[in-house]
């Protein structure tokens, strides 16, 4: 695929669809969307990019280093908001209770860790979906050790 | 011969289910069981008591967040497995 | 008559087992501390069941409740007149082959594994008689049985690993079948207890499956009939002292099992009505005649006198079908008798087989010219087991026959006689032959052997002279404790 | 609120935190990946233990996730069933990773040993979950995750029947979650209703209404736990599978995980549809026959095999027969015998699974041929594997035979004596295959590799040494565990 | 007659998805190429995720995010948070199961279960 | 008005099923899918269930294709 139409188009579409990703991840409380959706229009994205490009060009963008820190992060921000909460003497995963700020409704800063979980699903299922794909596409695994 | 069970396998089981079809609550009937004090609950409350608009986001992340951390580690598990499965060499 | 409380039965079964650990240490560093330990653990077990005695002679019971698995399942233990006569019988026995064991051991191989399960037998054999519940008999029933699978097996030959996976096969399926009759007794009547009334009410079909599931257990362990063959295989291809101990000692616990059974379990008056005992008789009437006359076909010694112990406990089991008293009386002295007998001769063959190496009657003619006193053993056991008065064995078929009249069955009679014309044809030509025949083995030269070592002589004896003394007396030890027992048990055995 | 109050939540989100933490040690601190591993399985067993404490002292209690009741947020319900099953999981889990810091180094690479323990703390964080949980979608993710470990935890080793057993493992038991799903699906279509406290108390109502929505609900229901627990004909997956893994997945695979959707059977029969409902249908004597099937089948099976692991998982699947047996039975005695047959099992199957595990380690022979004398050059894995057995065959004094004991029990309580010659008989058919191992092994002389082998961990003998010691305790006290046990089946049982 | 196909009307989107879900089955069950029988799986999945958006529709319902005094009708959230979980279990299985396909092309250069079989068994006998 | 769209796409999606299993190449099977999970993200717009909409569209039609491709390009096309 070194079409340099598609390298072209896809230079300029992938900014905007993560932008959009992002979106759908920040506003998944005001709007359909949340992580799981935003978070696979994100690594849609970065895969598209890397397949209008090169396998290589993508891995630069996202390391395995690094994005292996962010699928454990996604899931260890999501889990420990929940703990948080146990911290915080409530149960686990609460959130009003625990006494999270929930804002003021229909703003982008509201819904206390509906937020930050939101983003912590973002995050991990976005790096998993990378990773994924990339694990498959390159088969023999002598990179990410 | 094999192909003859699974046909009639799944020719018992369509008819099993076809049967079942006909018998469930009608679709969409604001009257149906599932319409009961659960979902009017969420949107009555999502708002007060967790601060957000989208009523799916409320119960995925706030009233049954546990369920989403489970999907998360489900998608970790995937991972782990995926990895552990194409390195493992 | 009292119930008192004592630890010493509990002791009797803990302290061979602990001695087990013991000498399994022990042995790692001294043989002769091994041999030695072993004796005097036999020893100490067989004293201190006889220090049971004035309790139980005074007609007392002893009890002994160790600890409670579950509610209304417990590991308890009981000593009655019968339990009391089995287990001085045994450790008697064991003491005299732990003996004779020293010796004709000392040429074989994994001497080491030996000594342990020989003296971890005897605590399992000491936990059955003593146990005061079926489920306590249940479990050192099976552990006997299954640890004397290394006795069975100690040759490692491939006759003797065939033979006792037959045996172990066997175990398990009468250890089933043992659980399956203590789980319907345990459901019908809430516990196992041996020390209460009679477990079973009235004969129903639930309570006949128990029967059944009892006889094929515990006759699985006597040698019953059609469950029998893994008898002839297991005990000539194990060493002569365990020989000895499997058919003398081993096979008693089944039919001691029977007897509890059909005692504390069913009830005698169970037992009268609902005519079960007729399967038992049936039973028993083939076992005798099949051991007998499959017997005189053996060309093996220890074979034929494994066959014969199967002809043996044929008449124990007769003694509980007929259920008279005398009839009763006799089958417990008889379990007595056999134990001498056919130790002696187990022993005794023992003895001949390790010093010519021959285990073929065909090949033993004129051994009583080289060895003399271990045939004139084997003599007097013989003529014992033949019943020829005035040895032991023709006192406990003449009690049995007696028994049988009262119960006014004289078929039975018929069969003690046929029988004992049976033991006879198959006994008396190895000693014709051993005294009077010609020495013909298949070496050029005659064989050349000398008596066996005074440690195997000495326990030979003593058994074989009991042979004698208790058919010779008038009133003797044995018959007495048989004679208490059997008046125990039909009073209700509480 | 002291945070031992918030126990049943941690017990099942501290491994699955640390799970999450696993990759990041794995990549920066190699060597804390297996310390970290045993403390949180210990902390969990401690937690167990405290939780079953606390039930059984105070009753049982409940959790709310977020603070939310149900029906709106998900519950755990900390019920005899649950603390039990906690802790056989974790009471066994725990051992066999200590086996397998040894052990997995041997059969895996290198790279993916951080992988192993991420996966195995998954595995018990979801079969804990699914212990724990009273809501059916919320069994539902934890089934999944479990399903997606398990067979991780069979693929990760580097061999192609391991990658094809993954696989057809991976397959069967996407269509019973399939199934799962769906019959969720139908259960909250007529009820309205996740919770099972809220479902027991809607079901009885809309049975009348929609009685074949019921029906197939349950049966899909069936279907999709039983594929996955390896009931009698849905069982293909699993002989593959448990053999070709490493030690501890076979262990973890053959002891814990097949018997934690039975557990979550249970449930949903015993709590969710009650009684009647099973009256109506003919679920209870189906699964009486399938596991009758499954228990003298899967016998036979494992009389025929030559690879001691396959025999193994063979053996298996007649062993989940017993649970099911006693699910079946519906007596007291019955069900009593079949849960605890779930802790009994998973100890002496884990038990043999790891001893063979440490036969094939020192020696590299599979093949139960040429096992023979290795009893005389390895005594303990070998002693290990005797008792285990034992304990299969259901001899006194190991704890197999309880199991045996309440199942014969319950059998005759239910009127049903047959089904109490079906554990009879397959009792004998365990000593049938169990026995002549056992024989060669201690009474043959060794050959080949068996003659001369590599020398065995202290930490792998002293594991085999701990649940050898286990199924012996357990089978002298069986009070130990049945105080709980009874308590649990009479709950269920709603005595 | 008319009853059942007015029935089958009005539950169209139940019996669609018994429908698929029957097709996928099929799919998964009979064809020997691994990647076809994932994809039957997704159609599996999808087929039941289909049904369980369907419960939670309710007629003359809007989607449930909120504006916050307009007294509109929603339709039942809970079936939809349940199947995004859904969605993401059925695309980690996939993902999963591709992967030990191509570890299994990579052993055995083939993905056909029977051509597998085929190998495995004539490597054992 | 809505039945006929909606049994539209309902035929269209058995039309999908039935395609991709008869398939016998692989990738279009894996094209023929990703428009199945279209339609399917578009009939739970109509059921007003836009946020697995647009999850389905994502993860099913995007992620999953990409999966599945990435899969074929390892392994190979034909049946």
């Amino acid at each position: 695929m070194e079409d340099i139409i598609v390298r072209y188009i896809s230079r300029i579409i992938v900014p905007f669809v993560q932008l959009y990703g992002l979106y759908v991840i920040l506003h998944g409380h005001l709007s359909p969307g949340g992580g799981f959706s935003g978070g696979a229009i994100f690594a849609a994205s970065m895969i598209l990019y890397a397949l209008s490009f090169n396998l290589s060009a993508g891995t630069k963008k996202l390391s395995h280093d690094v994005s292996s820190v962010l699928e454990s992060g996604g899931a260890l921000i999501f889990a420990g908001m929940g703990l948080l909460a146990v911290l915080l003497g409530t149960n686990f995963l609460g959130n009003r209770a625990a006494g999270f700020p929930l804002g003021i409704p229909g703003n982008l800063f509201s819904g206390g860790a509906i937020m930050v979980i939101t983003f912590g699903v973002g995050i991990k299922v976005a790096s998993t979906m990378i990773t994924l794909f990339y694990s498959l596409i390159e088969g023999e695994g002598h990179s990410h050790d | 011969m094999r192909k003859l069970l699974v046909i009639v396998l799944l020719a018992v089981i369509t008819f099993a289910m076809v049967t079942t079809v006909l018998e469930m609550p009608t679709f969409g009937d604001p009257a149906n069981p599932t319409n009961n004090e659960v979902p009017e609950r969420y949107v009555q409350e999502t708002i007060r008591e967790t601060g957000v608009l989208n009523v799916i986001a409320a119960i995925i992340t706030d009233y049954r967040a546990f369920d989403t951390l489970g999907e998360a580690t489900v998608l970790f598990v995937a991972i782990a497995a995926a990895l552990s499965t194409l390195k493992a060499h | 008559m009292e119930v008192k409380t004592s630890f010493l039965p509990v002791w009797v079964v803990m302290f061979p087992m602990l001695m087990t650990f013991v000498i399994y240490y022990v042995e790692q560093h001294s043989e002769k501390m091994r041999n030695a330990l072993s004796v005097a653990t036999a020893v100490v077990t067989f004293l201190s069941v006889v220090a049971l005695y004035p309790e139980i002679v005074a007609g007392n019971i002893i009890e002994y409740r160790m600890f409670q698995l579950l509610p209304n399942l417990e590991i308890s233990f009981r000593v009655d007149i019968l339990s009391f006569s089995l287990a001085v019988l045994s450790s008697f026995v064991w003491m005299l082959v732990a003996v004779y064991s020293v010796d004709y051991m000392c040429k074989e191989h994994g001497c080491n594994r030996y000594y342990p399960v020989l003296i971890i037998t005897l605590a399992s054999c000491m936990g059955i008689f003593m146990a005061g519940d079926l489920f306590t008999l249940f479990v050192f029933f099976e552990a006997m049985s299954l640890i004397s699978y290394v006795l069975v097996v100690h040759e490692e030959t491939v006759d003797a690993l065939k033979a006792g996976y037959k045996y172990l096969i066997m175990t398990i399926i009468g250890g089933l079948a043992l659980f399956f009759g203590i789980i319907i007794t345990f459901e019908v009547a809430g516990t196992v207890s041996l020390s209460g009334p009679t477990l079973f009410g009235e004969p129903t079909a639930l309570g006949f499956f128990a029967f059944i599931s009892f006889l094929i257990g515990f006759g699985m362990k006597a040698g019953m009939f059609p469950l029998h063959v893994w008898l002839p295989d297991a005990h000539p291809v194990a060493p002569s002292p365990a020989s000895a101990l499997l058919s003398g000692i081993m096979l008693k616990t089944g039919a001691y099992g029977l007897l509890r059974v059909i005692f504390h379990v069913f009830g005698i008056e169970l037992m009268r009505e609902s005519g079960w005992t007729l399967i038992l008789a049936v039973i028993a009437v083939i076992t005798i005649l099949l051991g007998s006359a499959v017997a005189i076909t053996q060309e093996d010694l220890k074979r034929r006198l494994a066959y014969s112990s199967i002809g043996q406990m044929g008449y124990i089991l007769l003694g509980m079908a007929i259920l008279t008293e005398r009839a009763l009386i006799g089958n417990i002295f008889h379990i007595f008798s056999h134990a001498f007998m056919k130790s002696t001769l187990f022993l005794a063959a023992g003895a001949i087989i390790l010093k010519t190496g021959k285990r073929n009657i065909k090949d033993l003619g004129g051994i009583g010219r080289q060895m003399p006193f271990t045939m004139f053993a084997f003599t007097l056991a013989a003529l014992a087991m033949i019943g020829i008065p005035p040895f032991n064995g023709f006192l406990s078929k003449w009690t049995l026959a007696l028994g049988a009249m009262d119960a006014g069955v004289p078929f039975y009679v018929i069969i003690l006689l046929v029988s004992s014309l049976l033991n006879g044809l198959y006994y008396l030509p190895i000693i014709i032959a051993a005294f009077f025949g010609a020495e013909h083995g298949h070496e050029h030269e005659p064989i050349k052997v000398n008596e066996a070592p005074y440690k195997m002589l000495i326990p030979i004896a003593i058994l074989a002279v009991s042979c004698l003394l208790f058919g010779l007396l008038p009133t003797n030890l044995p018959f007495d404790l048989s004679r208490v027992a059997a008046d125990f048990l039909l009073r209700g055995g509480f | 609120m002291s945070a031992a109050a918030h126990l049943p939540a941690l017990t099942v989100v501290v491994p699955l935190f640390f799970a999450y933490l696993m990759p990041l040690l794995a990549r920066w601190r190699k060597s804390w990946c297996a310390a970290t591993t045993l403390a949180v399985l210990a902390f969990t067993f401690f937690s167990s233990l405290y939780l079953a404490n606390r039930v059984m002292s105070s009753g049982p209690f409940v959790y709310h996730m977020g603070g939310w009741a149900p029906p709106w947020g998900i519950e755990f319900y900390v019920d005899y069933l649950a603390v039990f099953t906690a802790l056989t999981i974790s009471g066994i889990g725990l051992p066999v990773i200590v086996y397998g810091i040894k052990d997995l180094p041997h059969e895996l690479k290198e790279g993916v040993l951080g992988w192993y323990y991420t996966l195995y703390l998954l595995l018990m964080a979801s079969m804990l979950g699914m212990a724990l949980t009273n809501d059916l979608f919320n069994l539902f993710v934890f089934v999944e995750i479990c399903a997606i470990a398990s067979c991780a935890i069979i693929s990760i080793k580097e061999s192609r029947e391991c990658v094809e057993a993954a696989f057809k493992y991976l397959v069967l038991s996407a269509v019973g979650s399939g199934c799962l799903l769906l019959a969720i699906a139908l259960i909250y279509m007529v009820t309205g209703h996740l919770n099972f406290t809220f479902l027991a108390a809607t079901l009885p109502g809309v049975m009348a209404v929609y009685p074949k929505n019921i029906l197939a609900a349950l049966a899909l229901l069936m279907v999709g736990l039983g594929v996955k627990a390896a009931l009698f004909p849905l069982h293909v997956w699993l002989p593959d599978a448990h053999s070709s893994a490493p030690s501890p997945s076979s262990a973890v695979l053959s002891g814990l995980v097949i018997k934690i959707y039975a557990v979550a059977m249970i449930k949903l029969l015993y709590k969710v549809f009650p009684a009647t409902f099973a009256g109506m249908a003919p679920v209870m004597a189906m699964l009486l026959w399938m596991s009758t099937l499954a228990i003298i089948i899967g016998s036979m099976f494992a009389i025929v095999q030559e690879d001691i692991k396959k025999m193994l998982a063979y053996s298996s699947i007649a062993q989940i027969g017993y649970v099911f047996l006693g699910v079946g039975l519906a007596s007291h005695n019955a069900l009593l015998g079949g849960i605890l047959h779930i802790f009994n099992h998973a100890m002496m199957k884990a038990m043999l699974f790891l001893a063979a595990g440490a036969f094939i380690y020192a020696t590299g022979v599979r093949k139960l041929s040429q096992l023979k004398g290795i009893g005389v050059t390895m005594p303990v894995p070998a002693g290990a594997f005797a008792i285990g057995a034992m304990a299969m065959v259901g001899i006194p004094v190991t704890n197999g035979f309880w199991s045996k004991w309440y199942l014969a029990l319950g059998a005759l309580d239910a009127g049903k004596p047959l089904f109490a010659a079906v554990v009879l008989v397959s009792s004998l058919l365990n000593g049938i295959y169990y026995l002549p191992i056992i024989v060669n092994a201690f009474f043959s002389k060794p050959e080949g590799a068996v003659a001369k082998p590599g020398r065995l961990p202290a930490v792998m003998t002293g594991t085999l040494v701990v649940l050898g010691a286990g199924c012996i305790i357990f089978g002298i006290f069986p009070s130990l565990v049945l105080g709980l046990v009874s308590r649990a089946t009479r709950l269920l049982l709603g005595l | 007659m008319t009853d059942t196909l007015l029935r089958l009307h009005q539950n169209s989107y139940y019996f669609f998805s018994i429908v698929l879900f029957i097709i996928g089955f099929h799919t998964m069950l009979t064809h020997n190429n691994l990647i076809k029988k994932i994809i039957g799986m997704n159609i599996m999945d999808t087929s039941i995720f289909l049904f369980f958006v369907a419960i939670g529709y309710v007629r003359g319902g809007r989607a449930p995010i909120l504006e916050p005094g307009a007294g509109h009708a929603y339709i039942n959230p809970l079936p939809s948070a349940l199947i995004l979980t859904g969605i993401v279990v059925a695309v980690s299985v996939t993902a999963y199961a591709l992967s030990l396909v191509v570890k299994l092309y990579r052993h055995y250069g083939t993905i056909d279960a029977e051509e597998i079989m085929r190998l495995r068994g004539g490597e054992t006998l | 008005m809505n039945y006929i769209l909606q049994y539209l796409l309902l035929l269209f999606l058995v039309a999908c099923a039935v395609a991709v299993a008869r398939t016998r190449d692989l990738l279009a099977a894996v094209i023929i899918f990703a428009a199945y999970s279209l339609i399917m993200a578009v009939l739970w717009q109509l059921l007003a269930a836009p946020d697995i909409a647009i999850t389905e569209a994502a993860l099913g039609a995007g992620v999953t294709t990409l999966l599945l491709v990435a899969a074929i390009s390892k392994t190979r096309r034909q049946e």
